[in-house]
């Protein structure tokens, strides 16, 4: 009986279309609550400061400007009869970029990091070109990891990462679930969609044993 | 459309007139706002996270935004993707086709400047500013769906900061 | 002063307000005439509400069947997104194409809102609720929603665009096809509640859930079963929305519409929806008829019960194609129709029935 | 009634149109809803990557060809560091390799779910499109928690790939392809079996084996077909010897198998990522590489399957740290070739259907 | 087949008319003139032992002293691959075309046509492809090409 068989599988369809109708939406509320970005997210550019002193950690070697596949970076820095660079600016010019992150491969002086930031929206097509200062005061604020081999100590970076936020690149430690950003907990999960759930820091650790 | 622009005109004329106006502008600007219906334009890679943001985990109807297929219909159009020269004219095309008042997005660096195809490309339009107002830019390759959802809000609250009487001008 | 209506539940506010209009010192045949006027305005206000609050639900229905959330900024869950919607509308700017045809472009959104109404006249909404009770109630039904097609057809032709015109034509065709089973399935109600009049219909089906005509077995079931696809597809609705199917046409016969124009249409077709579902109610389910509650209250229960079945096709089906939707209605539904209602009609006469 | 004949019209499908995925033209002849020809105009998309990709050194590249066939960026990386390597004849470390191979594979499961969605919205069901994205979601969830980007990912870098997986990735790995396996049957249940969705697809567009050869239609929609002919098996590349898989194959060649060929496909793919999960060894994921990636003179055409067929690269080497020529070649350019032949004689509706279930997109036409 | 193989059996069969170059990796890549390249892919199609049935790629290269058009085909059956090129005078760059032979050759062609003014011969459609209708700015995949709005990325 086609007829029969027809009927049970249009009826199948609304049961499942059905099911879903009595279960929690899986929706992040956006501007009320945010999605936590991972750590290695690539949103903006930044300039990054060096901890103590608050200067900038950029040398002006170019690096990142010749690594830039779309030519988003300027970078102007002149040497001087000493042949040692002065950095003068540095501009990014987020219309062209296309945030790919070769420049922070690129960069061996731990001056540039992709931040997972993304809210820059705006109505004048000019001030996506962000200067040397824009782009150093938001940087301020974000973590990193100094690499950076000589002068500093490796004990003085240690002391200066701030406390429960391990701003740690390589990920061979277990994560802390306080600050692991790669763990979205926009969202309270529900039990039995498993969509929803994200993976917890206990399923993080028993995946690693 | 015509009445409305001529609304101002007489009420700034009739007592309390100007209290009428402010309140008929909010109540407008609110509808405005809180409607926005996007016309379905996606070309490249930012039509894919266009359609992630219309989807569960990011939802546009939250927003009110619902899609139409046909530009008469549409107060906004998303331009999620290159705009390339052979495509140029279509965009035009499809902004002119729309009924006012209309909005345009630039999504995605390729719509803003030409993004990665700024240098060497014969064929990208270098911004589609050339070709249709634009009123938000969000920048990104592609953009998240959150940053469009923030631009989209973005463009809600310039919607209602409009006046009444700068739609003479447009 | 003659009431047209039995307003049974009604009746001292219509009293009230009859006094006060009345106390105008107005003459007896402009009394009438402003009366008559004002109950068409309420009427229409509560439908125009109601519509709005159909795309409101349906908005809500189909994300929470999607898991998401669906309107959620505006107001509690959004419940004044779709007023949002209906002001942003009533601003947009009316584009008219150089190309089409002033006239029909102009009244085919207004007929098409204007037929979508006119079959709530003889909708009972309750005991006594209803605007007229006609003796061909289930006749001038009929008559009116094809009114609808009429418009399609227009706008598709007046907007002097292929898509359009594809949208109008293949409107056309459905709903001439689909009236033939949706008729003969609603025929073998008349024949078994042996009136045309829906107050007597529901009269009919009076008493406990089992004297529903949907449990007149054999044949209520498979008659309600045909009504409720052919009822789908008169409303123009997924399965059955090739007159607007998205991905082929665009946006099919309203492509050119835009403002208030599109608006119309757009709840034109809810309130179809609903009409259709009242309708199915009325003539299944038992109408008004339930217990402990007023009569209104089951009806609305009922035909919400109706709308949202309508919406679990919509947002679970794919769409028919053209050829194979004409198929299904001459060829499968046509047939099945026809031979339940001579099954019921003889079964009547013989006294063989449950 | 010989006599009877209609006037042909002429319908411009596209460039802007809900059902061209993306900005296809499509001049349509049209006997009423018969259609009697069809011409694609392309282009619409051209971006000229190939010319772009002539000035950008070879790590350059790679983000630049992310944009050639986004929706499934990471073959497009991946092929262009096949290509690359097999000039310099770099050798790959065993991680990187298995990481590819998860990662190419969620990258597929990842379009398959697109394909199901946009399908399903084609033939007019939207909810099978939100549920798709849905699962999709999670994968997108992997790519950035290890690459950072959700869609233009330049992770596979020539030498290996660009970092390590972080900690979290493998248990919340394991947790998406099971969901998704579990999905699965939400899918099928919504479409396989529905008799609308049967009547919209079966023998719908049949595709006959020579001429999907001849017209080099490659992928799923050829195995559909019934040619057993996968270049993960038959042009060996990366390390999918090593796993226990079957190429999806079907038989009639019409939407509905081209249809469920790739939910198979959604499943073998589920099978290769536990495996690879499984054995994944420990190690450097990155073979020395230097910055100035120089390869020495010469020419290779690589070619790797992705999810809408063969996706090929052939790069010129001169010498220098740039390629001197770049050309691509997307699955979906042979795909659209061969849309007037077996889209000819159908109604419009068919045709939507058609143009669906070949899985077109218009980056990899237009490049 | 393995490449080895392949290019033993390609020289034994058409040894004449393509002769093999050491610039391919991995797959043989073989030169053969421009008055050859019918019959020769008439033979690699039909032979039994090749059956080279399926076209995967074609591309131009301009050198700018000459013009190189790439051909990639495979065999379904045999499951290998070979790339063969033609080398094309710059001034009057023509070529046959082969969508006779492979159908799916046409739009390559059609291409290569437009991006490189390479004319095709006994081509049915060469019409606008890629560019926008209007376009009267040459053949931009030349590397001589130049444009008033073609900007390089800077050197550095």
């Amino acid at each position: 009986m086609d007829i029969v068989k027809d009927i049970k599988n249009l009826l199948a369809g609304m049961g499942i279309t059905g099911k879903h109708l009595g279960r929690h939406a899986i929706t992040i509320q956006y501007p009320e609550e945010k999605w936590t970005m991972p750590e290695r997210s690539r949103g903006i550019v930044v300039l990054l400061s060096d901890k103590k002193t608050g200067e900038l950690n950029c040398t002006g070697c170019e690096l990142c400007m010749r690594a830039c596949p779309t030519g988003a970076i300027m970078v102007h820095a002149p040497r001087d009869e000493k042949k040692k660079r002065h950095l003068k600016a540095f501009t990014i010019d987020f219309s062209l970029c296309c945030f790919c992150g070769l420049c922070e491969d690129a960069c061996n002086f731990c001056a540039l990091k992709m931040a997972p930031m993304y809210e820059f929206s705006t109505d004048d097509k000019e001030s996506l070109t962000w200067d040397m200062k824009t782009l150093q005061e938001i940087g301020r604020d974000v973590d990193y990891v100094d690499t950076r081999k000589k002068k500093k100590p490796v004990k003085k970076t240690e002391a200066a990462k701030p406390a429960g936020k391990p701003a740690d690149k390589s990920a061979d430690k277990p994560p802390d679930k306080s600050a692991e950003p790669a763990l979205p907990e926009a969202k309270p999960a529900t039990e039995d969609e498993p969509t929803t759930d994200q993976p917890s820091g206990n399923e993080t650790k028993e995946g690693e044993q | 459309m015509g009445l409305i622009k001529k609304v101002p005109v007489y009420a700034e004329r009739i007592p309390g007139g100007s209290l009428v106006l402010t309140t008929l502008e909010t109540v407008l600007h609110q509808g405005q706002a809180k409607s926005l219906w996007y016309l379905l334009f996606g070309t490249a890679c930012c039509a894919i996270e266009l359609m992630c943001t219309g989807a569960s985990r990011y939802d546009f109807d939250r927003l009110g935004m619902i899609f139409r297929a046909s530009p008469r219909q549409a107060d906004l159009i998303i331009a999620a993707g290159t705009i390339t020269k052979k495509m140029a004219p279509r965009l035009r095309r499809l902004y002119d086709q729309m009924a006012e008042p209309r909005y345009v997005i630039a999504m995605g660096g390729c719509t803003i400047k030409g993004g990665p195809f700024y240098y060497d490309s014969y064929a990208v339009e270098k911004g589609i500013d050339h070709i249709v107002p634009v009123d938000i830019y969000i920048p990104g390759c592609p953009p998240r769906p959150e940053s469009l959802l923030e631009g989209c809000i973005h463009l809600q609250e310039k919607i209602k900061k409009q006046k009444l009487l700068d739609w003479q001008e447009k | 002063m003659i009431w047209p209506v039995a307003f049974a539940e009604l009746r001292p506010i219509f009293d009230w307000l009859y006094d006060m209009v009345s106390s105008t010192g107005l003459p007896e045949p402009w009394l009438s005439v402003v009366i008559y006027t004002g109950l068409g305005a309420m009427m229409f206000g509560v439908l125009a509400v109601l519509a709005l609050y159909l795309v409101w639900w349906e908005r809500k229905i189909s994300a929470h069947i999607q898991q998401r959330f669906g309107p959620m900024r505006h107001g509690w869950h959004g419940w004044y997104q779709t007023i949002m919607d209906a002001i942003k509308l009533l601003q947009k700017e009316h584009v008219d194409v150089a190309t089409r045809d002033k006239f029909v472009f102009f009244w085919a959104p207004v007929m098409c809102f204007v037929a979508a109404f006119l079959a709530y006249v003889t909708i009972p909404f309750g005991e006594g609720l209803i605007v007229a009770d006609l003796n061909i109630g289930v006749l001038y039904i009929m008559a009116v929603t094809t009114f609808t097609i009429i418009s399609l057809l227009m706008a598709g032709w007046g907007s002097n665009n292929k898509y359009a015109l594809l949208g109008g034509m293949r409107s056309a065709a459905q709903v001439v096809s689909y009236e033939v089973p949706m008729v003969a399935s609603i025929l073998v109600v008349v024949v078994f509640a042996g009136s045309l009049s829906m107050v007597d219909i529901v009269r009919a089906q009076d008493g406990m859930f089992y004297n529903w005509f949907i449990f007149r077995l054999p044949f209520g079931p498979i008659a309600f079963l045909t009504y409720i696809v052919a009822a789908t597809a008169e409303a123009n609705r997924t399965p059955f929305d090739i007159p607007e199917a998205e991905q082929e046409l665009v946006a099919g016969f309203n492509i050119e519409y835009s403002g208030m124009k599109f608006a119309m249409f757009f709840l034109a077709e809810f309130v179809n929806m609903f009409t259709v579902s009242a309708i199915a109610v009325t003539l299944f389910l038992g109408g008004w008829n339930g217990v402990f509650l007023p009569s209104w209250f089951w009806f609305l229960l009922k035909t919400f019960a109706v709308v949202l079945l309508l919406m679990l096709f919509r947002w679970t089906y794919p769409r028919l194609r053209v050829d194979q939707l004409m198929e299904f209605a001459w060829k499968f539904l046509v047939p099945l129709t026809f031979a339940n209602l001579i099954l019921g009609a003889w079964m009547k006469y013989a006294g063989w029935y449950w | 009634m010989p006599d009877l004949r209609t006037e042909e019209f002429v319908v411009n499908m596209g460039p802007h149109h809900p059902s061209t995925h993306g900005v296809c033209r499509l001049i349509l002849t049209m006997d009423g809803e018969k259609v009697l020809k069809i011409v694609p105009v392309v282009g619409y998309l051209h971006r000229s990557l190939e010319k772009i990709c002539e000035n950008r050194t070879y790590p350059q590249c790679i983000p630049i060809l992310d944009r050639f066939e986004y929706v499934t960026a990471m073959s497009c990386n991946y092929v262009f560091s096949l290509a690359a390597e097999r000039l310099a004849e770099i050798e790959v470390p065993e991680r990187a390799e298995y990481l590819r191979v998860i990662m190419l594979e969620l990258n597929r499961i990842a379009s398959h779910l697109i394909f199901y969605g946009v399908t399903a919205m084609d033939i007019g069901a939207l909810t099978p499109f939100l549920y798709g994205l849905r699962e999709r979601e999670m994968i997108m969830d992997l790519f950035e928690m290890t690459c950072g980007q959700r869609l233009t990912f330049n992770y596979i870098r020539i030498g290996g790939v660009a970092k390590d997986i972080p900690a979290e990735f493998i248990p919340y790995c394991r947790k998406t392809v099971s969901v998704i396996r579990e999905k699965l049957n939400d899918y099928e249940g919504l479409l396989n079996e529905n008799p609308i969705w049967l009547v919209r697809n079966k023998n719908i567009g049949v595709l006959p084996p020579d001429v999907g050869i001849a017209y080099g239609v490659s992928g799923p929609s050829l195995r559909a077909s019934g040619v057993d002919y996968d270049l993960r098996r038959d042009d060996p590349y990366s390390i999918y010897d090593r796993f226990d898989w079957k190429v999806a194959t079907r038989s009639n060649g019409d939407c509905y198998d081209r249809y469920l060929v790739r939910l198979d496909e959604i499943k073998q793919s589920v099978r290769i990522i536990e495996q690879a999960l499984d054995g994944l060894p420990e190690g450097p994921v990155k073979a020395k590489v230097s910055p100035n990636f120089k390869p020495p003179e010469g020419e290779t055409y690589a070619r790797v399957e992705n999810s809408r067929g063969e996706l090929g690269v052939y790069i010129q080497s001169d010498g220098t740290k740039k390629p001197y020529r770049v050309k691509t070649r997307g699955g979906s350019f042979n795909q659209l070739q061969v849309l007037p032949v077996i889209g000819t004689g159908g109604l419009i509706a068919d045709l939507v259907a058609i143009f669906a279930s070949l899985d077109i997109i218009l980056p990899e036409v237009d490049r | 087949m393995t490449p080895d193989e392949l290019k033993d059996a390609v020289a034994g069969k058409l040894g004449d008319k393509m002769s093999l170059l050491d610039t391919g990796r991995m797959v043989p890549m073989f030169e053969i003139s421009a008055a050859n390249l019918l019959t020769v892919a008439e033979s690699l199609r039909d032979d039994a032992a090749l059956k080279f049935d399926y076209f995967c790629n074609l591309g131009a290269v301009d050198k700018t002293e000459r013009f190189e058009a790439v051909y990639s085909v495979a065999s379904i059956v045999h499951k290998h691959r070979l790339d063969f090129k033609v080398i094309l005078d710059h001034d009057h760059p023509e070529i046959d075309s082969v969508q006779e032979i492979w159908p799916a050759a046409n739009w390559y062609e059609r291409e290569m046509w437009e991006l490189f003014g390479i004319n095709i011969r006994n081509h049915h459609n060469l019409t606008r492809f890629l560019l926008p209708d209007d376009w009267d700015q040459g053949n931009p995949m030349r590397r001589d090409w130049d444009a008033p709005d073609f900007e390089k990325l800077p050197e550095l």
